[in-house]
């Protein structure tokens, strides 16, 4: 997955099997990761960028990605941070010191949610399945994030690659969402 | 095989493949591409149903959705679908049909006695009769009446298919193919815009499949339509969507679209979704649905082989099917005409046309002159004979004077009839605009658009074939422009033939007989004829939609799309007001009738609702455990072991627990994080109670009400820094009371440095309780002191557990010492495990959610939603204590000063204890002074816990009783089917009132 | 008013039912009345009726934007029932019922009340506490209401899916037995010409455009599209539309309007016995004499006057009533229709004097006004007539929102369908 | 459904998104001691409930989680204006005659 962004960090889980493996469309678990949910001020938002290691966007739906870290706007004030796992207290420490006394919340949501990677030419159409939002490229560029539902299930989306996506679900709707991505691209195996 | 009524040639089947199907048993055949509907009339096959309230024997009358007749039951994997329309059924092999409202067989319908007996049964007899004796009602007329309504039977097994959705967005979404949806599609598509093309049909092209008189592009329309396809088909931006019917139009250019997937197969993959359900959100909507024809209201219209004339058209063009070998047309407008001319062209005996008008135009008389063709201007139908089967028609003449007079008989196996055409402005109407009647057209079609949307062609009571391209081109263009702001030029194909024709009228013809006496069918479905319009303006109802709920007119499956207008007209005539005042009925979704399978989607079974779990739930299941629906969640409920019912289970756990330990599964419950400067002072606006001294590292039970007063939730709050709070609610308050905290934060107190996150699925957490849970948790817990010195009660700590960090609460639920351990999610499942194995060695036991309730029970902790239900005060619940006296304000406090919140006589949380310690009281039964209270005594109020407490060995209740505060040591009743229960009235705290054994 | 029977059809059956009488008349308003009803739905004219015929008060008008019955009694799911948890509401709707039980023969009119029974479906062992409740509740105060096992539930409703593998498994059901549903348009129709027999004007298409009031800030009539009509008494019963008519004398009420939804299946033969609700997931159901399996939906969340609402309301009711009915998924809508509910924080309605005399207000019953038609306009004519509430209607007023002395159904966590 | 433009992630989503917050610019009164049981039942019960233009709180819960506040016309379903919670509540007489109304 070279060409996706955030490539080193949104990796899929080695220790678990597909999800699902279609020509079409594949589903596979993501490998746990650092999250964080980040709420400040608009004035303390240069520096948090700074000691998180890349800036938090402010355009909304948008994402800023290194290698190692990716900065998810999920509100004016709200900013999911990922990190790969062994930098968790890293970023807190970081975030913490530089921030000092400014006030902000600093949140470990790491095991919060889980993810899947959704790949393939049927991926947009087997999250619009459950999803009423317009994912074509031209509405929902590479690098877009929003929350929205899947079905009856809170969501989080990002695209990370023209036929890429992550999928983020609070820990316990993850089986209702997996298993209904499942489910629903059945129909792609039939003739 | 034989299909005596096949053409030789022609038509869009493919008469290579023949198909055998059955009908009510008997076998039959036909091609691919037939309809259910055209293979029957090829069988030579007409009667196909019996009318819904005469049992009249009714055949197919129309070739589209809007029939109302030719209802079947469609058998699949040995259960049937009712009331599906045989003119929208696809042929494939095997299919088996039955006919539906008839008993015992569609031949011999005893029902049909109601036809006799149809004077004693005009529009809303039943309101006036059945009302006595009055006992008789339910138990003897509705059961026979009900029994004669509906048309099919219900299936009777589970349906096991699937049904797909998508999402999608389009800049123009077109509804109908026909000439000028086409064009509508060509033109929008070619200026790059994202187009879905829609048809109810399984074929696009609409009314171009069976055109046979006109050329596009000096082309076969058929050969037109293919070409345009296979160009719009390979386009990107283009999705071509068959067998799809647009049925309902929403809000914000919001579309729904119902696709038939398998439906037309013998042996669909069953991977493949039965239907799948189209929610579109379109930037512009061309509503293409063309116009269907209207029957003529003449005595007995409703005979099997009496059909629209375009239908009998469509059957020939299309289906290479002739409706009769002596066909008669009777018409007040010109395209009938053109039916006639096929069918004659198709050396079909076409033994008459009757026209209504004293004049059609000669250009037609005399293209039926060419043919041979009998013409009776100025006539119409008035009785038409045969029962099963039309045999004849009887002609009326129009005089001068108004009258009609007889004008003989002829013979005929079949009559197509055309009283004009009705613009389909079902789609537009749902869009919320307000049709306006065109006097030209003679016809209501679409006005001023209210939604994003135009309408095009017949919909927009437009006709001929150029102006319908035309006017399809401009409105895929205007379309497309509106949606993109692009624009680009497309040749635009040229006609030759298929003008409009002229002529229509509206409403009951003249005839020469009783017209109190016959029946003129106006809604053929619900068997509503002239007379009974008439009959409920007689009545005094004169609102047109009266009439409609009083005769049942346009309330059949097809909503009236085939008998407003007639019904309209009768109306208008009998309360002598022009037909634009009678006023008209609003076209609801859905368009045709449509599967609630659709609507319901992937919601089913353990999709239904998502199913939320903790990590001990594969343990659970292990142990046998059974579970509680707390919400969305899955709650271990109790653990039966050895063959232990719930009452012996629970019992076990509960005196393990306060014996040596228990091991509980407190995931579930609300998690939220408060950070910020101001977290202190946001919580003390929040609960009731004060905030801003508890020290880092201590807890404290935090009350939530709502600004009326009353409680709402509650939960341990612990402060693990000065700016950092974690919060614990209900399980199933968690969403609301979150929800609740954004909106106070956001919108009345915006200036507060704090922030919210919801962290309840961050965290799997395990509730140890009992004297031994600091043994059973010391093991694996690094880093902190556990000693009741080091660690007191409602204290928290961070920690590790196992070497995995962890917030560990010394909070208890149960009365003993207890500890909540809280790690990430991940690692809950190992902690679990750890736990469970370590309680096994102190003759612990892990509990479940009944046992939970019995232990705070007996602790007399409340639990909300329980022992308080959305009407009860702090003081009610005798928690004065948790206010905060000197604070300025919080969520509730004003709501409390009202003045029936601060009233004497409250309904107050106590305890009762029955007289007799074995009798357990019910849940919800009720409380009063009197041994045996009259019917009607207000009760004093109701239990609301209640449990046998292994601890007191003894029943306990806690119930919310009037005054009760006041009333300890009294003793009251609860009173019972069986008799009254005495009960005492005492304190909330049943087992360890100092609380000793918490402080160890 | 010539009575309706069996030989009286059989008569005209003869003369080919040339000879029947108009139902009500379609009066031109006088210019003064006693009393002016605003709102010609089931309330409104089951309160004229009664004005008429238990408080001799004749010179009555109701006045109706549109047709008589359009609104919210044209389009309900015509549920009757009277299991409420307080003793209020229970005395409120149990009057109802009894009125409903003699209402086809009081009016000569068949109004189909059939019992058939309401059974209210328990998922939850909360909702069995709940049930619990209001069944005990319910026999102290006389009101029949009794626990069902999944298996007699099953028993009452042969289509009623109880396997313990579904989503929400039925844990049980509270049975009304004398619950059931009535013909939602013969009960306007039944009170319009009864109300007309006995003198009351039904005036249709004319909107109430103002209300004037005097001096002392009394009632003094109603302006409309046809005139000022005097009335010292105006009984305003427009559910949807109240607050709007209301602000018209200057009174506003703790209300808010909500697109209700409801739908109806194609017809079929008898398959549905009786009339089946859960709150928990959301739907209810039951099966009209014509055969349409007749369902409600939920309520949208804003406030609409639109008289529609959004597909996702009815996709969250039909997938409930599969799953409890799953053979029916292939049964297909026929119709989809909505209404404005005007619902009270409380889910209990007003029904009240306001704070400007000679004006009175019924409004608030949110989804479940059908059911309590007759016993709602027998009180509210008594309201009227005497000045004072009837002792049924006493609790509903408008004040109980300002102290606190709620009737809060909503809270007891029974839905007031 | 309805189509609802949020004005914080700039873009149009479907209700299903979104929850009504009811009546918008209906302040909490700020000092209990000083606030009535008349002014506490305005705060808590008392609404518009307007048939017509009317402005109302939505909160983007399945989004950006943002209140914000929209006039809509309650007959038509039609929103003319979405604003942020905070900015001062629009003219609606004015709103309408734009649109019309």
């Amino acid at each position: 997955m070279s060409d996706l962004l955030a490539s080193d960090l949104i990796t899929p889980d080695a220790g678990e099997p597909p999800l699902l493996g279609l020509a079409s469309v594949s589903i596979l678990k993501v490998a746990p990761l650092a999250r964080f949910s980040f709420r400040a001020r608009t004035a303390s938002l240069k520096k948090a960028g700074t000691a998180f290691g890349v800036p938090l966007p402010v355009k909304p739906l948008t994402s800023e990605t290194t290698a190692k870290r990716a900065a998810l706007w999920m509100g004016p004030d709200e900013w999911t941070l990922l990190a790969p796992e062994e930098d968790l207290q890293a970023v807190i420490t970081g975030i913490g010191s530089k921030l000092g006394n400014e006030p902000h919340a600093l949140v470990d949501v790491s095991d919060r949610s889980e993810a899947v990677i959704v790949t393939g030419e049927k991926a947009a159409w087997l999250l619009n399945t459950g999803i009423f939002v317009d994912l074509s490229q031209e509405t929902f560029p590479v690098g877009t994030v929003t929350r929205t539902l899947f079905h009856k299930a809170p969501v989080m989306i990002w695209r990370i690659g023209p036929d890429a996506f992550v999928v983020e679900a609070w820990g316990s709707f993850m089986d209702y969402v997996a298993g209904l991505l499942v489910q629903c691209a059945q129909e792609l195996e039939a003739a | 095989m034989s299909q005596p009524f096949r053409t030789e040639k022609g038509g869009r089947i493919d008469r290579a493949e023949e198909l055998t199907f059955t009908f009510d048993g008997e076998e039959l055949h036909g091609h691919a591409g037939d309809t259910l509907a055209s293979a029957l009339l090829a069988n030579g096959v007409h009667l196909v149903g019996r009318s819904f309230k005469y049992h009249r024997p009714r055949g197919i009358l129309t070739a589209g959705s809007e029939e109302p007749n030719a209802l079947v039951g469609v058998y699949r994997k040995d259960d049937q679908t009712p009331n599906l329309r045989a003119t929208q059924v696809e042929l494939y092999d095997g299919l088996k049909a039955i006919s539906q409202n008839r008993f015992p067989s569609l031949g011999f319908d005893v029902g049909a006695v109601n036809d006799l007996l149809s004077p004693l049964f005009p529009a809303g007899f039943y309101y006036k009769t059945f009302m006595w004796p009055k006992s008789f009602w339910d138990r003897v007329y509705e059961p026979i009446i009900r029994a004669a309504a509906g048309l099919g039977k219900p299936p009777k097994n589970p349906d096991h298919d699937s049904y797909g959705n998508l999402y999608a967005h389009c800049d123009v979404l077109i509804a109908g193919s026909g000439p000028s949806g086409l064009a509508a599609a060509l033109a929008a598509a070619e200026t790059g815009a994202k187009v879905i093309l829609c048809d109810e049909q399984a074929e696009f092209g609409g009314s171009l499949l069976s055109e046979s008189s006109a050329t596009i592009d000096g082309k076969d329309p058929a050969v037109w339509v293919a070409e345009a396809i296979a160009r719009l088909g390979a386009m990107d931006n283009v999705t071509l969507l068959p067998r799809t019917t647009a049925f309902g139009y929403f809000a914000h250019n919001f579309v729904a679209l119902a696709e038939r997937v398998t439906e037309h197969l013998a042996d669909p993959d069953p991977r493949l979704p039965r239907e799948r359900l189209w929610q579109v959100r379109a930037k512009e909507v061309v509503i293409a649905a063309g116009a269907i024809e209207r029957p003529m209201v003449f005595p007995e219209n409703d005979r099997p082989g009496i059909l629209l004339a375009d239908a009998g058209r469509t059957y020939l063009n299309r289906y290479g099917v002739k409706v009769g070998h002596k066909v008669l047309v009777a018409t007040a407008c010109d395209s009938a005409w053109q039916a006639a001319f096929d069918l004659a062209d198709h050396g079909v005996e076409v033994v008459g046309i009757i026209d209504l008008r004293e004049s059609p135009p000669e250009s037609l008389v005399a293209i039926a002159a060419a043919r041979g063709i009998r013409v009776e201007a100025g006539c119409v139908i008035t009785s038409t004979l045969g029962r099963k089967r039309i045999k004849a028609a009887l002609l009326g003449r129009l005089m001068t004077s108004g009258q009609v007079a007889s004008g003989g008989q002829i013979e005929c196996d079949a009559l197509l009839m055309s009283g004009g055409w009705t613009p389909t402005v079902s789609l537009f109407s749902q869009s919320r605009g307000k049709v306006v009647w065109d006097a030209e057209a003679g016809a209501f079609v679409p006005g001023k658009s209210v939604q994003k949307e135009r309408s095009t062609g017949a919909a927009n009571g437009l006709y001929g074939l150029q102006a319908s391209l035309a006017d399809g081109y401009a409105a895929g263009e205007g379309a497309a422009r509106a949606a993109t702001g692009k624009s680009a030029t497309i040749t635009h194909s040229r006609t030759s033939g298929g003008e409009a024709g002229s002529g229509g009228t509206l409403g009951a013809l003249p005839h020469d007989r009783n017209a109190s006496r016959v029946k003129a069918f106006v809604d053929y479905q619900n068997d509503v004829t002239a007379k009974d319009v008439k009959l409920a303006v007689r009545e005094g109802m004169q609102s047109i939609e009266h009439i409609k709920r009083y005769t049942t007119t346009g309330m059949a499956t097809d909503q009236g799309r085939l008998s407003n207008m007639n019904a309209l007209q009768i109306a208008s005539g009998a309360l002598d007001k022009p037909l634009t005042d009678v006023g008209l009925t609003t076209f609801r979704q859905p368009f045709t009738p449509t599967t609630f399978g659709l609507f319901a989607g992937v919601s089913r079974g353990d999709f239904f609702d998502p199913v939320r779990k903790t990590p001990s739930h594969d343990w659970v299941v292990a142990k046998g455990g059974l579970f509680e629906d707390v919400g969305q969640w899955k709650r271990a409920w109790y653990f039966p072991e050895n063959g232990e019912d719930m009452h012996a289970a629970v019992e076990r756990e509960c005196r393990t627990v306060r014996k040596s330990v228990g091991l509980f599964d407190a995931s579930t419950l609300g998690k939220i994080e408060v950070v910020g400067p101001d977290a202190a002072e946001f919580l003390e606006r929040m609960y009731t109670n004060p905030w801003k001294k508890l020290a880092p590292g201590r807890c404290r039970y935090g009350l939530l009400l709502n600004d009326a007063g009353f409680i709402t939730d509650d939960g341990v709050i612990g402060r693990l820094a000065d700016d950092r709070f974690h919060v614990t609610t209900t399980t199933g308050g968690a969403p609301s009371v979150f929800a609740t905290m954004e909106d106070y934060l956001q919108t009345e107190w915006p200036d507060l440095d704090v922030w919210i996150t919801s962290t309840t699925d961050q965290y799997a957490v395990a509730a140890v309780q009992g004297p031994k849970a600091r043994e059973v948790i010391a093991p694996f817990i690094e880093g902190i002191d556990l000693s009741a010195e080091a660690l007191p009660h409602m204290s928290v700590r961070e920690a590790t557990f196992c070497g995995v960090p962890c917030r560990l609460f010394r909070i208890s639920f149960t009365g003993e010492l207890g500890f909540e351990i809280n790690v990430s999610r991940r690692h809950g499942k190992m902690m679990w495990d750890t736990l469970a194995g370590e309680i096994a060695k102190h003759d612990g036991v892990a509990y479940g959610t009944e046992a939970m309730h019995v232990l705070r029970a007996e602790k007399g902790y409340i639990i909300i939603g329980q022992d308080t239900d959305g009407t009860v005060t702090p003081q009610d619940a005798g928690m004065t204590w948790a206010i905060g006296k000197k604070k300025f304000d919080f969520v509730g406090k004003r709501g409390l000063e009202r003045p029936d919140l601060k009233a004497e006589n409250r309904k107050q949380l106590v305890g009762l204890l029955t007289k007799d310690p074995k009798i357990k009281l019910e849940e919800g039964a009720q409380v009063t002074t009197l041994e045996n209270p009259a019917t009607g005594t207000p009760a004093e109020g109701h239990v609301t816990s209640s449990y046998f407490s292994p601890a007191l060995d003894r029943s306990i209740a806690l119930a919310i009783v009037k005054n009760g505060h006041a009333l300890e040591g009294k003793a009251l009743y609860v009173p019972m089917p069986e008799g009254s229960i005495p009960v005492e009235v005492t304190g909330t705290v049943f087992y360890d009132k100092e609380g000793a054994r918490l402080d160890v | 008013m010539k009575r309706y029977s069996f030989l009286e059809l059989a008569k005209n059956a003869f003369s080919a039912h040339q000879n029947w009488g108009r139902q009500w008349r379609s009066p031109e308003p006088k210019a003064e009345y006693d009393v002016v009803i605003v709102g010609a739905g089931g309330h409104g004219l089951a309160t004229a009726y009664y004005l008429a015929r238990e408080h001799g008060i004749r010179n009555v008008a109701v006045i109706e934007k549109g047709w008589l019955g359009g609104g919210n009694t044209g389009r309900n799911t015509t549920i009757v029932r009277s299991n409420y948890l307080w003793e209020e509401s229970a005395a409120l709707y149990n009057h109802a019922i009894g009125l409903w039980q003699n209402l086809s023969q009081e009016l000569n009119y068949n109004v189909m009340y059939s019992a058939r029974g309401v059974m209210m479906l328990a998922h939850t062992i909360h909702d069995v506490q709940v049930a619990q409740r209001h069944i005990h509740a319910n026999r102290l105060a006389g009101v029949q209401n009794e626990w069902l096992s999944p298996e007699q539930a099953k028993d009452y409703c042969p289509p009623l899916n109880i396997s313990k593998n579904i989503r929400y498994p039925v844990l049980g059901a509270a049975l009304q037995r004398v619950g059931g549903t009535a013909r939602h348009d013969a009960v306007a129709w039944g009170y319009a010409r009864g109300a007309d027999a006995l003198g009351v004007d039904i005036i249709q298409n004319c909107a109430v455009t103002g209300i004037r009031r005097s001096q002392d800030g009394s009632v003094e009539g109603v302006e409309t599209a046809k005139g000022f009509i005097k009335a010292g008494k105006v009984g305003v019963v427009t559910a949807g539309h109240t607050s709007v008519v209301m602000e018209m004398a200057g009174v506003r009420l703790p209300l808010e309007s909500f697109p209700l939804q409801a739908l109806v299946s194609e017809p079929i033969k008898p398959a549905f016995p009786c009339v089946v609700m859960s709150n928990t997931i959301h739907a209810y159901i039951s099966q009209s004499d014509k055969g349409e399996l007749v369902i409600g939906a939920g309520t949208d969340q804003y406030v609409s006057y639109s008289q529609t609402g959004g597909i996702h309301i009815s996709n969250h009711t039909i997938d409930a009533i599969c799953e409890l009915f799953p053979h029916f998924r292939r049964m297909r809508m026929l119709r989809n229709w909505g209404g404005i509910v005007d619902t009270t924080p409380d889910r209990s309605p007003i029904l009240s004097k306001t704070p400007v005399p000679g004006l009175y207000v019924n409004c608030g019953w949110g989804t479940g006004g059908f059911k309590a038609t007759p016993g709602s306009g027998h009180v509210f004519a008594h309201t009227i007539a005497r000045d004072e509430p009837h002792p049924i209607n006493a609790p509903f007023t408008i004040d109980r929102f300002r102290t606190g002395r709620l009737i809060d159904e909503a809270a007891a966590a029974a839905v007031a369908h | 459904m309805l189509l609802i433009y949020c004005p914080y992630c700039e873009i149009e989503r479907a209700e299903t998104e979104f929850r009504c917050g009811g009546e918008a610019h209906i302040a909490r009164p700020s000092d209990p001691e000083k606030t009535t049981d008349d002014d506490w039942v305005e705060f808590l019960y008392m609404r518009s409930n307007t048939k017509g233009i009317a402005a109302e709180r939505w909160r983007h819960i399945h989004g950006c989680g943002r209140f914000f506040n929209a006039v809509r016309d309650t007959v038509s379903d039609e929103f003319l204006k979405i604003y942020k919670t905070g900015e001062a509540k629009p003219d609606l007489e004015a709103l309408a005659r734009e649109a019309g109304k």
